[in-house]
């Protein structure tokens, strides 16, 4: 397995915001996360990225133990991702947000840096077709001197994803990609998610409120509700799960089930 | 144990002038989330309008005294209209109003040095100099006025913050801005407000604090540094974390000068605050915050 | 009573709203469904002055407000419990609400609120003098609408309600709701689409930043296209 | 491979071709030139090389340091007291001052380089008071507040203008590179940066060291320029120098440091002139009044500044010789263009 929750708990104050969460993503795999509004999604990111350290429970990833690790060595390892609320290096160019990130695999140190020696220039050059090349397939080639911040809004999401891809992730977490996209642009975004998988050979783990995207997507999903897992299946399955129309839909007629 | 109560009373002295300032960066932060670098400034203006009312007999001592704070208080509403506003209204990254607030601090400290007089005024003699013997305890009557002062301005400010409307705006508007305006505050009028309230107590210690040492233009740097550090040991944002922090910081700087070398006297405020913020880098009875992502 | 008219907002290089025009009449419950990220809370922001609108007219009660700052909106009578709650979490619930009647003058009025909202919100009565932070998600919502209720408003606006809440908070909400509309026109934004509609009298769908269906909200329930994009049929 | 190697060594043939020129121009100049000149010009650098390491922490990290002056008086004595007490020749003074302060940059840093923002300028500023204490009370050793006299000369305008082209290059490579990127990246969004690896806290306490290297160069340079030193040089007012320097020439742009540098360096010069001038014509009060008001000029174009163009003159840009052509190809063809 590539990628295992286990007993994930984290309490803020009195508020259980994610509530013994159990889940695993295998590799190559598209895997949805979906749940109502404040039912706990990101929560969940900023647990496997290391931005919260969990109550208790486990993370690991290829084997290795995620909990207590900081959010730069998380990345290092291969589990990156986008944000909720876009962010990206605001006043850098695209070409620089992108060349930025593909420091890791630089493996020059700082006195190359120091006096720009044979090493420095070959992983300059490496580094600067590898931007080149990545701002190409995802399509942003012809605007790689603009100012990210001056992107339009779909293009700032596609931006982030390309900034993530240029750590190579193994895993790849996704938080809303398709928040405040219109239908074609949707449906854009699912051919660029598709695309992204196959060139990249990673494994995407995706929260996404879009019915029509994450339904079309991915191969499972999990659903989250006030922090707990509530169901756990295929989109076939979720679609038609009683417990998921009632939550996640907003249907509350009975308490019955309760 | 009759030098232990003398220490004990300076450190009183001089810790409720660190806490009169310190309060006045903590309610700063609390509402714009800067370091007004130029609060310090507005000790500064409020010692030399209290010395000159005096020097010049335009006013009696404690009518130069309430004429200073008033003054000062709108001088500190001014450097937020004309410096700060402007800024924030475009939206300007946060370290340009901190930069600013070094301009504000440079213009009034070298105005002050060109326009006034770059020399140290020892203030005329308004309250009789002999010291009161107090249970073994020889306590200049400026002491004694520091205070009492000290205490009763730190009072009021807590009860006004705390148990009126008006007061309990400043606290809606630290906490949370937009949720402040939705509920009928006028935000900027609550910031001028913040400012004016933080001028006043400086004010108080910076004619205080001149009546012990002298007027000088370095008054507000001097004093409003180790004022801040006051603040943040205290934690940043917490009216009693301020006087917290300016009574302990005015207890150990004291004590340690009495107890183990005077030289280092100036430092201890630095030391103890690196230390804290190592320990707790919100400040003793501070909240921590943690970006939302 | 409060009347939109070709909205534009731009929001960090987005089109946030794009023309949209919506119509509120007094005495209704109208609301806005969509999608995250639609512009919903843009919408509401723009009306209570929070975000500046690049073109289009807002008027309420026919007085242009596009231009009045958020406690000017709030003097002319509307506000707006926003998203996420957004209490003073340091201050008591007292306080809170005290904050809430900010512009009323008139002491004994308040105290008449007061009650009002404690016999809406017996809980909120319970917890008075407690600090707000500590109530759980339902008491702070609760607190929201009642903080806002506290300014005797004639338009309360009102933005997700019941996100993050349990099926039974989010119906003890909409009673309440109910309740408040006998006295107070309410613009309702709202994820949780079934329950908004079922609430309200008039429906506006917004898709990335514009109006795609105007209805009663009985014909939108029954709309097929809603169904499959909001109620998951 | 081969041509790699090639243009590193020819990068290499070139730097040392220019440092060896800027030699033989300022040891020229200086035999040339008065004294009163020479001076102003040995300042500028030792002026720059404090105001690009202050731009690399606070311009290109985003860590607003007030603790610069704090750096420099670390050099400052180490260099001077190794010449001084130890017999050290110049050269290995100098640069163990400089290693000493980028040790003290590290171990100040590192503990407060995990606060974020303002909190780090007030540590930095502390830590520069807890300095000057210590050596207001360290009177054996570095004469404490009666000052240190006796420092040797050195910093000619050559010396001084060699340390300042080697600064700009080492540190405009640096700031080309990976590292350097990094560091760009803690200024705009740590959490951003995080969520691609970079290890923030390791970049913050690097580009801290850097910095603090140069500045403790800079304050070395000082000590061998005045021949004397005193706690007291190195304030607070001192640290406001370097940082009016950088933001006059835009936070993030090395050439707007040199630029910055030029403009305060002069500054007080062009009113002292302005004041014997108006000296010898009789009028004695304006002339005196010029002598001090150009702090209080100083302070109000730093206010203006901020409030008019905060980004400084140049902002993030650089200025270089090719865009100097397009900028200087711009005008001639827009005064061709004219009828």
């Amino acid at each position: 397995m590539l990628f295992e929750v286990e007993n994930l708990t984290i309490k803020f104050g009195g508020l259980t915001a994610v509530d013994d969460v159990t889940m695993n993503v295998d590799e190559g795999e598209i895997v949805g996360l979906i749940g109502p509004n404040g039912a706990g999604k990101t929560t969940v990111f900023n647990l496997v990225t290391g931005v919260y350290t969990p109550t208790s429970g486990q993370i690991r990833f290829r084997g290795q133990n995620l909990v207590g690790l900081k959010p730069n060595q998380i990345a290092k390892l291969g589990v990156v991702r986008t944000f909720q609320n876009i962010r990206l290096f605001k006043t850098l160019t695209v070409y620089e947000n992108v060349r930025t990130a593909g420091h890791l695999r630089v493996p020059y140190r700082l006195p190359d840096a120091f006096l720009h020696t044979p090493r420095f220039d070959v992983c300059e050059q490496e580094t600067h077709e590898d931007a080149l090349r990545l701002l190409d397939m995802v399509g942003l080639l012809s605007r790689k001197d603009e100012i990210a911040s001056s992107l339009p809004y779909g293009l700032q999401r596609r931006l982030e994803i390309a900034r993530a891809l240029a750590t190579r992730p193994k895993l790849l977490l996704l938080d809303e990609p398709a928040a405040g996209m219109n239908p074609q642009e949707c449906v854009d975004l699912i051919e660029f998610i598709r695309d992204v998988k196959r060139d990249f050979d990673t494994t995407i783990l995706i929260i996404e409120h879009h019915m029509d995207v994450i339904m079309n997507i991915c191969e499972r999903m999990y659903v989250l509700n006030f922090g707990k897992l509530l169901a756990h299946g295929t989109p076939a399955e979720i679609q038609v799960n009683p417990k998921v129309i009632e939550a996640y839909l907003g249907e509350a007629q009975t308490d019955a089930e309760d | 144990m009759q030098q232990f109560l003398q220490q004990l009373w300076n450190g009183l002295a001089i810790g409720s002038v660190y806490a009169l300032v310190a309060v006045g960066y903590t309610l700063v932060f609390g509402v714009l989330k800067f370091i007004n670098f130029a609060h310090g400034s507005v000790l500064t203006v409020g010692a030399y309008i209290a010395l000159y009312s005096v020097l010049r007999n335009w006013l009696p001592f404690p009518l130069a005294f309430g004429l200073s704070m008033s003054l000062s208080g709108v001088f500190s509403y001014l450097t937020e209209m004309y410096a700060y506003r402007p800024l924030r209204e475009k939206g300007a990254p946060k370290l340009n109003l901190l930069i600013t607030s070094i301009g504000v601090s440079l213009l009034v400290e070298n105005s002050i040095v060109v326009f006034v007089s770059p020399d140290f005024h020892p203030f005329p003699r308004v309250l009789p100099s002999a010291p009161i013997t107090m249970a073994g305890m020889r306590i200049p009557p400026v002491d004694l006025l520091l205070v009492a002062v000290g205490l009763v301005l730190m009072c009021s400010l807590s009860y006004f913050v705390n148990r009126t409307l008006a007061g309990l705006t400043i606290k809606a508007v630290a906490l949370d801005r937009d949720a402040a305006a939705l509920m009928g505050i006028n935000t900027s009028k609550t910031i001028s407000l913040t400012f004016f309230l933080a001028g006043i107590m400086a004010s108080a210690a910076g004619v205080l604090i001149g009546m012990r040492f002298s007027v000088n233009p370095y008054l507000g740097g001097f004093f409003g540094l180790k004022s801040f550090a006051a603040a943040v040991v205290g934690g940043i944002g917490s009216v009693p974390g301020a006087y917290l922090g300016g009574y302990l910081i005015g207890m150990l700087e004291t004590f340690g000068a009495a107890y183990i070398s005077s030289n280092y006297k100036d430092a201890i405020a630095f030391v103890l605050l690196v230390f804290v913020l190592l320990y707790k880098p919100s400040g003793l009875l501070g909240k921590g915050t943690q970006e939302k992502v | 009573m409060l009347k939109i008219d070709k909205l534009n907002v731009y929001y960090g290089g987005i089109h946030a709203l794009d023309d949209v025009s919506v119509e509120v009449n007094t005495g209704e419950i109208v609301t806005i469904i969509g999608a995250n990220g639609a512009g919903k809370s843009t919408l509401l922001r723009t009306i209570s002055g929070l975000v500046r609108a690049t073109s289009g007219k807002v008027s309420f009660e026919s007085r242009d407000i596009k231009r009045m700052s958020p406690h000017q909106v709030v003097e002319s009578g509307i506000v707006h419990a926003p998203e996420g709650r957004r209490v003073f979490s340091e201050l008591t619930v007292d306080q809170n609400l005290r904050l809430g009647a900010y512009l009323r003058k008139d002491r004994e009025q308040m105290d008449e609120d007061l009650a009002r909202v404690f016999q809406l919100f017996p809980r909120l009565e319970e917890r008075r003098w407690q600090i707000a932070g500590t109530l759980s998600g339902g008491e702070q919502q609760m607190l929201c609408i009642g903080r806002a209720l506290m300014s005797r408003p004639k338009l309360l606006l009102l933005d997700e309600p019941s996100m993050g809440l349990a099926p039974v908070l989010v119906q003890e909400i909409y009673r309440e709701i109910e309740e408040i509309r006998k006295h107070t026109t309410i613009l309702l934004v709202e994820q949780n689409a079934y329950q908004a509609l079922k609430t309200a009298d008039r429906g506006y769908v917004l898709e990335t930043g514009r109006i795609v269906m105007e209805a009663p909200c009985r014909e939108l329930l029954r709309n097929p296209e809603v169904k499959k994009a909001y109620l998951g049929k | 491979m081969m041509t790699k190697t090639n243009g590193f060594v020819r990068r290499i043939i070139v730097f040392a071709l220019e440092v060896a020129a800027v030699w033989v121009i300022g040891s020229l100049l200086r035999e040339v030139l008065p004294a009163y000149p020479v001076g102003i010009m040995t300042i500028f650098c030792i002026n720059a090389v404090l105001a690009l390491s202050w731009n690399l922490i606070s311009g290109f990290t985003g860590q607003f340091s007030l603790g610069h002056a704090g750096f420099m008086v670390v050099g400052a004595y180490t260099s001077a007291l190794l010449m001084m007490k130890a017999k050290w020749p110049f050269l290995p003074s100098f640069i163990t001052a400089g290693l000493l302060s980028a040790l003290v940059g590290f171990l100040v840093g590192f503990p407060s380089l995990r606060l974020v923002g303002d909190y780090l300028s007030v540590v930095t500023l502390g830590f520069q008071y807890i300095i000057t204490a210590i050596l207001n009370n360290t009177t054996k050793l570095t004469g404490g507040g009666l000052g240190l006299p006796g420092v040797p000369y050195v910093t000619s305008l050559p010396v001084a203008a060699v340390t300042l082209t080697i600064t700009l290059w080492i540190l405009s490579n640096l700031v080309n590179s990976k590292q350097g990127r990094c560091f760009v990246a803690v200024k705009e969004d740590e959490i951003a940066a995080q969520s691609v690896g970079i290890d923030t806290t390791y970049y913050k306490v690097v580009a801290f060291m850097i910095s603090s290297f140069f500045a403790g160069l800079g304050g070395a340079m000082i000590g061998h320029y005045m021949m004397y030193l005193h706690p007291d040089v190195f304030n607070y007012a001192k640290t406001i120098e370097s940082v009016s320097m950088v933001i006059l020439g835009g936070l993030g742009s090395l050439t707007g440091s040199l630029l910055g540098a030029m403009c305060i360096t002069l500054l007080p010069e062009v009113f002292r002139n302005l004041a014997t001038f108006l000296g010898g014509m009789g009028m004695l009060g304006p002339a005196n009044f010029l002598r001090r008001g150009w702090m209080v000029f100083y302070a109000t174009g730093f206010l203006v500044l901020m409030l008019t163009r905060p980004q400084g003159l140049l902002g993030r840009r650089e200025l270089t010789w090719p865009g100097f052509k397009k900028w200087i190809g711009r005008v001639v063809v827009r005064k061709e263009a004219r009828p």
